[in-house]
């Protein structure tokens, strides 16, 4: 088993030379690794290495191949990278001016106003729509002169993260 | 006797105010909102009654509704807890209409607190220091100009409802002067309803340090001394203290009289706590006080040995106090950091979502009050606050030590946490050494964003393999690809045990 | 300076050394036997190294493996914890000999303090009263009838090596001595490999109350007052209260010197503790020290407001003590009770298992010192303690009240614990009195048996909904049966939320 | 839906009247009860029932119609009883004296001793088995005068509870 690994910036080639029960020795870049790994809890791992004790957490991500990692210095992002994967992202290469042209927010949060309507032109930094969250309010601008092609949510609307809201022409 | 207490709030501080209630064998009733049926409080407490829909303003903010409850469930008190309806003068009338005990002062004392500009002039006539300014509205521009003169540049404008740094206006020089006295106007206006506004001096450099108070229905009042509250991020406290590093014992004494004195002056009865502005040359200055229990409080709950929620309770039997001034002291030092939902790498944006897993800090010294668990939601709709978390250590260095070792035991994930910004403000050596005041986190904010501890060279490997050893199993190609096949997977033992039918 | 400290110990109490190492900065280096791979000491320790089997002979009492790990890994000190080799005085000696801090006392104070018949001779000599009888082994029957005759009936035969209630007779006539002696000697044969037994006189109801000691490398040692341990099954504690409800002023200043004067005459280095029995007319004997940290000792960190663990690496790493016997004082009362995996409806058998949710109690007051946690397997191999539940109040009705408010906060499930036991105890009258001794529980053991709180008269019926619901859900019949059919399945929403692959 | 179920010794016949979410009508022995029921965490409910808030947990036991309940003041063996459980309880009937044959623990442990041998005979109070967990040894006795029929374990190993471990003739 081999696997391209994107861990925020880094990707690493990650391959498991052998298994038994729960010691393994597994390849990172060209680094030998032997490891006793233990599942303790629902999405964390204990891992000895050469005696150092190591708790990792692992959260599934929004899909299948993503994952937040969380170890007790730093928190990472992180994505298996398979052909699959890397034959969307050659796909969404095409789409990604169509990223841009989406505005959707990272936190659940109530749509508290939208001061745009279809068909408006906005300029750069125009406030297209303000979320609220835990008594806080955040305004979302347009990246660049554009006009509202779609508006998906209304006013009043509870979101979750990551959804598509606006879409910029 | 109070027998049965209704918590008119949520969180935190509804479970810290129901414990107390559990240890003096009162009962108590919730009330929730649709977003809260799952919340903590509801489950902790012996009752709980829904009041409305999720946002505050059709919920906890409902007066009728709460005291319909009460009625109803036959609560013999409320306790409004901190926020919410807890510095609303007409809710504690209300409550004393229907023959319902308010946990809390006299709505006297709320309403002569919650106007600044009345409360400046309290202070002044009871001899307390204020801030150098005016103590009447500002309705002219010649008016505004004369105090300018009075108590030079630069100054504050501030609005008499105000709060939260709503209504404020920050003035260098003499040009900015009636344009902010607009501003603050308008802000207040629509933010309160009240467009009155008043001048201040401004004073640099500042430490913003409390004092917690007691009052009884009998004329006591005693202070239970400071909290140092100066760590703050856009006017929200981030981490209190209590001794102050700053202050000596004769100031404390001073201080302490000054509360006491401003409490006397509006009849206070039950916690309150009076905020004071000290400079750089020690000199203090009344800011305002705050007529309820306080986020803060358990700071002082550990080093003087009270229960703050028990004694408001008691005060409100017509108990006399318990304690005396001269037996009460400081034993050690104690440390309260509040554990946020918000995400410091993206502009401290508020976090709500699903808790994944949580594991809290304890052991010697240590104390939680929190209310999430793992599988709650927390809710858009209130405050970010998780939990607070406060240590205790017989010296000052030995609480950073101890609240060091507990932040690094606190692991939350579902929702990203302030914890590794609190952890970078415990190694700050300004913070160490005690030398700070209300500007430490904007003077220090890049080196308190950076990244401190590192992983050592392994550690970013051993992630990356866990993953991929999650992902495999995931994917069942464990067993195929591995050369050395186990009877059963090993490392998910966990998981599989946890669904086996049979226990 | 100790930088890197192994602790040769698992449980509650390698977290609790670990966590004080981590407030100084020592990195901490756990042992683990098989069963233990899991366990929350490998977890919480920045190393972890495997010893051997299961079973305590052949992985936490292998003295050359332990100290194998500690030579590799490069630690400066063990710490021994309480139990396996925590009394040891040829683990001690074979620390000293590979340059190993061992932290506890010499290897002489232990080998003195764990033969009883020499520390009776010792407390003589020091002039520490103890229990009337002999201070030497008894070898003929000749002796044991004039030992008898001495001190009067009804006495105790016991092991000079005994512990744990192992090689003890209660002999209370005359016709049954020399068979009791017999079987005593026979009993410590096997138990200790030693059939060293000695005659005591055996008080009646007595108290069990002991004193925390501490010494430093330079001839200082000073007490921590005094913890009330007679609340035990078995001679096992399972409550310890300090201050004890039976002690005055005067009696607790003479028992202390005489603690002191204890430990003195072993020239005792870092804590100890010694016990004592206290009859009825307030008379104390000492029973043994115990040359080690207790189990109980949080209680006492409560009171006084130390870290016993922190004193104890400070000891061991030369320091004078910081504490002088004047200044210290014991500020209000604090309570412990152990949480233990056993059943008290079935003769209280051990109930290892899956623990299957644990929800532990805190907020104001409440310290806990546990292991365990959801999806931890409690091996069968160990000590049945869980956790350590310690709470504080300023006066002793305070804290009583918290303890029942924290019995009620505690849920584990998944094995039997004694929580509801020890919520009885705290309901009963003579408890609530401070009237008790080492019989209590025995006396009391039918009511403490009994039911205490009944469900309310719907309370059963909801039990029963609760799980047909969660049936019908499980065999998927609950929309078919339900006229309204909700879109989604209304109680399940967390369990499906947390399935999700998208957060 | 309508089932018995039985609590410890109680028998209680349970039938859903309706439900709406979270809101049930659930009539247990002819009084019907108006609940608010949420799953708050694996296995721990939320119920509210006229105001009362109660918490309790239901813990799946040995088979799929089996839970230990429970509640903040005591706990149950509760089981599902419908014609599948009648039909297996009547033809367990005739194999009760069976089960009294067969010695089991209710607890995880290690067999210590095994002072008998497959034909032995044994009196009543007779130690056939001693088992230990946790520091603490239990001896299991014969109920009765009886022949060993079977012993399906032996010293040194480790049993999980509710194992059969030896049978009489």
């Amino acid at each position: 088993m081999e696997l391209d690994i994107k861990l925020d910036k880094r990707l690493a080639r990650v391959k498991l030379i052998s298994r038994n029960k729960n010691h393994v020795v597994v390849d990172v870049d060209g680094f030998a690794y032997r490891l006793d790994v233990h599942m303790v809890e629902d999405h964390v791992y204990s891992v000895l290495h050469e005696g150092k004790s190591h708790n990792i957490e692992i959260i599934p991500g929004e899909t299948n191949k993503k994952y937040f990692v969380n170890t007790i210095y730093k928190n990472y992002d992180l994505e298996i990278v398979d052909a699959e994967s890397r034959y969307l992202q050659n796909r969404n290469k095409n789409d990604l001016n169509n990223e841009q042209n989406v505005i959707s927010t990272p936190m659940p949060g109530k749509i508290v106003r939208i001061p745009v309507k279809v068909g408006q032109k906005v300029a750069a930094n125009d406030t297209v729509i303000v979320i609220s969250a835990m008594k806080m309010e955040s305004e979302y601008k347009a990246g660049r002169e554009a006009v509202i092609k779609k508006i998906m949510v209304k006013e009043g609307d509870t979101v979750t993260g990551h959804q598509p809201l606006i879409t910029l022409e | 006797m109070i027998k049965k207490l209704l918590v008119a709030n949520r969180g935190e501080i509804a479970i810290r105010i129901m414990r107390s209630c559990r240890e003096m064998g009162i009962s108590t009733v919730a009330v929730y909102s649709e977003a809260d049926r799952t919340s903590m409080h509801v489950r902790y407490a012996d009752e709980a009654y829904y009041i409305g829909p999720s946002p505050s303003s059709e919920s906890y903010l409902k007066m009728d509704k709460i005291l319909e409850v009460a009625k109803k469930s036959g609560a013999d008190a409320i306790h409004p807890g901190y926020g919410f309806l807890s510095e609303n003068a007409e809710f504690a009338k209300q409550c004393g209409k229907k023959g319902i005990i308010f946990i809390g002062p006299s709505p006297h004392a709320i309403a002569t607190m919650g106007d600044k500009i009345t409360a400046r002039q309290t202070m002044i006539n009871a001899g307390v220091p204020v801030v150098p300014g005016t103590n009447r509205k500002i309705t002219t521009d010649a008016e505004a100009k004369k105090v300018m003169e009075e108590v030079g540049l630069p100054l504050m404008v501030k609005a008499s409802a105000g709060g939260g740094g709503k209504g404020m206006r920050l003035v260098h020089s003499a040009s900015e002067l009636l344009n902010a006295v607009k501003a603050a106007q308008s802000e207040a206006r629509t933010a309160f309803g009240d467009d009155s506004v008043y001048i201040e001096k401004y004073i640099e450099s500042p430490h913003h340090i409390e004092f917690q108070v007691l009052g009884d229905k009998h004329g006591n009042i005693i202070h239970l001394f400071e909290r140092e509250c100066s760590i703050q991020r856009r006017h929200q406290k981030v981490i209190e203290e209590t001794p102050s590093p700053i202050l000596t014992p004769e100031l404390r004494e001073k201080m302490g009289r000054s509360a006491v004195e401003a409490a006397r002056s509006v009849k206070y009865e039950g916690t309150g706590t009076v905020e004071f502005l000290v400079d750089n040359n020690l000199n203090y200055y009344f800011l305002e006080m705050n007529t309820r229990l306080q986020v803060e409080h358990p700071i002082t709950e550990r080093v003087v040995g009270v229960d703050l929620v028990k004694e408001q309770i008691r005060v409100a039997n017509g108990e006399p106090l318990a304690y005396k001034q001269e037996y009460l002291r400081q034993l050690g030092h104690a440390i309260e950091c509040r554990i946020y939902a918000e995400d410091p790498d993206n502009n401290f944006m508020p976090s709500p979502g699903l808790i994944r897993h949580i594991t809290e800090p304890t052991g010697l010294g240590v104390r939680t009050d929190g209310y999430v668990y793992k599988g709650y939601e927390i809710p858009i709709y209130y405050d970010p606050m998780i939990s607070k978390l406060i240590v205790w250590g017989r010296t000052r260095a030995g609480a950073i030590d101890r609240m060091k070792r507990a932040l690094s035991e606190y692991k939350i994930s579902g929702v990203k946490t302030s914890i590794r910004f609190l952890q970078n403000i415990m190694n700050n050596s300004d913070f160490v050494d005690g030398k700070y005041d209300t500007h430490f986190i904007e003077k220090h904010m890049e080196s308190l964003m950076a990244e401190k501890q590192k992983c050592d060279p392994h550690c970013e490997d051993i992630a990356i393999i866990t993953a991929f050893l999650d992902y495999i199993e995931k994917i069942g190609k464990s067993e195929k690809a591995s050369p050395v096949t186990p009877e059963t997977s090993g490392w998910k033992q966990y998981g599989r045990r946890n669904n086996l039918s049979r226990l």
